[in-house]
């Protein structure tokens, strides 16, 4: 299995992507079945690499039968298969979300057997480019599945009509930048090296005397991935594209998109280029900025009325608490930094699913929308309720141990700079406190009353339920997860570090 | 918009804010880059790192391993064939992003005569039109097989037969009205539902000569290890034809499907659009 | 080193043409500059004093020196790919924008939102 | 080194120009005309440095593909905008 799941793994999302359209053009019947066993496919291609590296170690894998540095190389090892397991879950949740969901706005346009075809190809696609991003080896190819994955994620975040068309015209627009920033740098590093294989980089870039260059090369870098991975000043695209997505799509999106470009900068600063002089100052300055990224995103999503830009602000926190994790580069940062990719996709994706789908039934997105829904619908707003919780970082939720993680390394860490990732920790936490409950005090503790709501018992119509099913299975099913994450926190641990220690120990011992 | 979510507009930007700022920025890019770029090997440099690192052996080697004559597909659809079907991918996504933003919303095509949709109706255009087609076409055929041992392959091949099939709508109009404009000419050319399974059988194709190579016991686009006789590198090239052809498939159907949503596409409520601001010169 | 300066000119005129240019479509012009000024960057990358096209002709085994690197070439193949379906699906989003809107410049279009 | 390369900084420089053109003319649709000749210029100048592919596909892909969006995005949204 172990030299046939890769290929599958890369192989599987891009067959899909073409298969699902072409039944929908050709049969002009549902392609739901297709789809979601392609999903499924995906996943436990996923979960077998997953199994299969924590079983027998790292698995390197030459496409087209070429060796690195000739040809493209794909690694895997515990990092990357436990992001392809995230990406490859979620987005069965949010396959299963498109197909038997609503969770589209009324503006946007009609749905026929065609067009879902094409959305459910655009969301293969989108997997199939995140776990290429995962996957690969090579700088160049990473570049290319970036550009596949943001041209699905445009084209899903799109398909929600009206605002959701700008807020995908202005995601392009940084996108495209990020992209083009990110690929000049390779140029730079193409020629100061002649290479574009990160391990080959690795060895031959501590060689390299011109250190200019090889700055302009890391921040440039440095500078495109985090526009995709919205690090704090960068972060412009991130809320409206989040707000408007239809709901699939942003709970996908919001989950696990900007994730993976932070693992790519993971892999790039914290393992390629860390042997630079360049590299080591450019991730103190990552550290900074997520330091700065988790304190504006946390008061600004204090300062949002409506629900999902306030979750969408929160992420731009999430993802300054993953990049501080990433800037202190120590192995128990990166396994915090991890976590908190693991629990904070399980727990937006969680919080978005629920909140796009509140906001489709009519209630409005706002907290007096939600006023009284607990007990209308105990089990989801239950649900809910845990990921806000593994927001806040309440034990025993996979968020309590991300924060104890990158707390735990901030003090070992120490320096100004570890005194202000503990302090923008702590504080992110009571932002989080002030703002997740708030929401929670009226979904339990206040009635509906006063509120405005669409369920039409007054006029003798079927309510409408709080969040339709299709919504309600992934956000309980994603809860549990969080909780489970959370209690077996030290066995993730225990799978991922050792990876990671000996990855960086490799790549010191390459280095002259 | 009946769930409008309440809350802030988007991002409402200061544009004298942003052009300050932009005005200190992007002289420093530039300064910045200038500076990276005089540390780097000199142009022409025959000892660069880029130029004896890699290359030597896609230069050497790449006509005994690969079979093909020209390096650049050489490295393009066997050392590299990963990064192609990517690229196949990438072109395949904005055509799906087309169709579903402005096509398949189940909207009715644009009145004739809006845009560029009407055809010219001009008997000199329509004659050199017969001519050219075929010609473009042909050219579009022989720039696939050719891409060997010349510039060219699946994609420029792809991009030159779109060409064609957009150079017919442009002249006669778009495939799915084109009897109704111009009944002496017979509508030719797939329309959007055509170039659509087009596109899709591309990367069917070539994601599924890549599986093949791994049914045999090979890695994912390993071409080598297809049964097709003969030496490896022989083989190689065989299969080599046929993901450029693959690639020329997705690239055809993906062009056209460009042409047609965006230049004569379809809208909501299929009415002409009202002049908006500064429209009216 | 004049010749990649050309390249870097080429990208700071895009990116800040997309920055900073009002109208929409203007800014996949300019995204469209910046996305050639990689490609000419890297393409000079792979120019060789004294070398040829990379494609092999008649006679004997090629050697490195005689012809140009062609991974750049390979590789900007594939960008530009990237950047005409960039460029395609900005467009069918400019379009639905403008039918919805009913106007391409960005400051009317945030009011509009608003 | 500049010295011999003479032709290769004129075309870039017009390349400049051309660029700089296109973003700058009022008339969408001459600036995307404009942004034609930039890429046929692009095309050029990589048939001058030996990229004869990439000079090729950037000839039908900038050159023609893409500007013939241009232009018609241009011809369907109304030709001129601030």
């Amino acid at each position: 299995m172990r030299d046939v799941l890769p290929g599958l793994l890369v192989a599987l999302p891009l067959l899909g992507a073409a298969l699902v359209p072409l039944l929908a053009a050709l049969s002009r019947r549902t392609t739901r079945v297709p789809a979601l066993a392609l999903h499924a496919a995906i996943l436990a291609a996923a979960l077998g690499l997953f199994g299969s590296v924590a079983a027998a170690g790292p698995i390197r894998y030459a496409v087209g039968g070429w060796p690195g540095p000739w040809g493209i190389e794909l690694w895997f090892d515990g990092l990357s298969t436990l992001i392809a397991v995230l990406v490859a879950g979620i987005a069965c949740f949010a396959a299963f979300a498109q197909t038997f969901g609503p969770g589209r706005d009324e503006a946007a346009p009609a749905s026929t057997p065609l067009r879902e075809g094409l959305l459910r190809g655009a969301l293969l696609l989108l997997v199939g480019g995140l776990l290429g991003i995962v996957a690969t080896r090579d700088v160049f190819n990473l570049f290319v599945f970036l550009e596949i994955s943001s041209l699905a994620a445009y084209t899903l975040v799109a398909s929600g009509g009206g605002r959701a068309t700008v807020a995908a015209f202005r995601y392009l627009l940084a996108g495209t930048a990020a992209g083009s920033l990110y690929l000049f740098g390779v140029g730079f590093l193409y020629a100061l090296t002649g290479t574009l294989n990160m391990d080959d980089l690795a060895a031959r870039l501590p060689s390299v005397e011109a250190d200019a260059a090889l700055t302009v090369a890391v921040v440039l870098i440095a500078v495109g991935l985090s526009i995709k991975a919205a690090l704090f000043p960068l972060h412009g695209w991130l809320p409206d594209t989040y707000v408007y997505s239809p709901t699939p799509t942003a709970g996908f999106i919001a989950a696990v998109m900007a994730k993976v470009s932070a693992y790519a900068l993971l892999r790039l600063l914290g393992e390629v280029l860390a042997g630079t002089a360049a590299g080591a100052v450019v991730l103190d300055i990552t550290l900074w900025l997520g330091v700065a990224g988790v304190v504006a995103g946390g008061i600004l999503a204090v300062a949002q009325r409506a629900i999902t830009r306030m979750l969408a602000w929160s992420s731009i926190s999430a993802m300054g608490m993953i990049l501080i994790g990433v800037g202190m580069g120590s192995a128990l940062a990166i396994t915090g930094a991890l976590f908190h990719m693991a629990a904070h996709a399980l727990a937006k994706g969680c919080l978005f699913f629920g909140a796009g789908g509140i906001r489709a039934s009519r209630r409005g997105d706002d907290v007096e929308g939600w006023a009284g829904l607990g007990a209308r619908a105990p089990w989801t707003l239950a649900a809910l309720t845990v990921a806000a919780l593994s927001m806040i970082g309440i034990p025993p939720t996979a968020g309590f141990f991300s924060k104890y993680y990158l707390l735990s390394a901030s003090i070992t860490t120490g320096g100004p700079a570890g005194i202000a990732a503990f302090a923008a920790i702590i504080l992110s936490s009571l932002l989080a406190t002030v703002y997740f409950l708030r929401v929670l005090e009226a979904v339990w503790f206040r009635t509906p009353g006063d509120a405005p709501d669409a369920s039409g018992d007054s006029a003798g119509r079927q309510p409408v339920p709080v969040l339709p099913r299709p919504l309600a299975v992934p956000v309980v099913a994603l809860a549990v997860l969080v909780l489970l994450t959370g209690i077996f926190a030290r066995p993730f641990e225990r799978h991922v570090l050792p990876d990671w220690e000996s990855g960086t120990a490799r790549i010191t011992a390459e280095a002259p | 918009m009946g769930t409008a979510p309440p809350g802030r507009p988007p991002a409402p930007g200061t544009p004298r804010v942003r052009r300050l700022l932009g005005a200190a920025a992007f002289p420093a890019l530039f300064v910045g880059l200038v500076v990276g770029m005089t540390q780097l090997p000199e142009f022409g440099d025959p000892a660069s790192p880029a130029s004896t690192h890699l290359s030597p052996r896609f230069i050497e080697d790449a006509a005994a391993e690969t079979g093909a004559a020209n390096m650049v597909t050489a490295v393009l659809a066997d050392y590299r064939g990963y990064d192609t079907l990517g690229e196949a991918a990438v072109i395949f996504a904005a055509g799906l992003g087309c169709l579903v933003i402005l096509a398949a919303a189940g909207a009715r095509p644009d009145p004739p005569g809006a845009g560029m949709s009407h055809p010219f109706g001009s008997v000199v255009l329509d004659a050199a039109t017969r001519i050219l087609v075929p010609v473009v076409l042909l050219f579009a055929v022989y720039v696939l097989i050719h891409g060997h041992v010349s510039p060219g392959g699946g994609f420029q091949g792809g991009v030159l037969f779109g060409s064609g099939l957009i150079m017919m709508r442009l002249v006669w109009g778009p495939a799915h009205e084109g009897r109704a404009h111009q009944p002496a000419v017979p509508a030719f050319g797939p329309g959007l539902r055509g170039s659509l399974v087009l596109a899709c059988a591309g990367i069917l194709a070539y994601v599924g000569i890549g599986l093949a190579a791994m049914a045999f016991g090979g890695e994912f686009l390993n071409y080598g290890t297809l049964p097709l006789g003969g030496d490896p590198a022989h083989v190689r090239e065989l299969a080599t034809l046929g993901i450029e052809a693959a690639v020329f498939l997705t690239v055809a159907g993906t062009v056209a499907v460009l042409f047609d949503t965006i230049s004569i596409g379809m809208r909501e409520s299929g009415a002409p659009l009202p002049p908006g601001d500064g429209d009216s010169a | 080193m004049t010749i990649y300066a050309f390249a870097a000119a080429l990208f700071t005129l895009g990116i800040a043409g997309m920055a900073l240019l009002p109208n929409l479509l203007r800014k996949l012009l300019a995204m469209n500059v910046m996305q050639v000024a990689v490609i000419v960057f890297f393409v000079s990358l792979a120019f060789k004093d004294g070398a040829t096209v990379p494609i092999l002709g008649q006679g004997g085994a090629p050697r490195a020196a005689e012809f140009m690197n062609p991974l750049p070439h390979t590789l900007m193949l594939t960008a530009i790919v990237v950047s005409v379906s960039t460029t395609g699906l900005a467009l069918g989003l400019l379009v639905r924008i403008r039918s919805r809107f009913r106007t391409l410049n960005e400051q009317r279009l945030l009011d509009r939102l608003r | 080194m500049a010295e011999g390369h003479l032709i290769s900084i004129g075309l870039l420089a017009a390349m400049v120009v051309s660029a700089a053109c296109a973003l700058a003319v009022k008339d969408l649709l001459a600036a995307a005309a404009l942004f034609g000749a930039f890429s046929f210029l692009t095309a050029t100048w990589f048939a001058l440095v030996g990229a004869v592919d990439v000079a090729f596909t950037e000839a039908c892909v900038g050159g023609a593909l893409t500007t013939i969006l241009f232009v018609s995005t241009a011809f369907r949204t109304g030709r001129r905008f601030d």
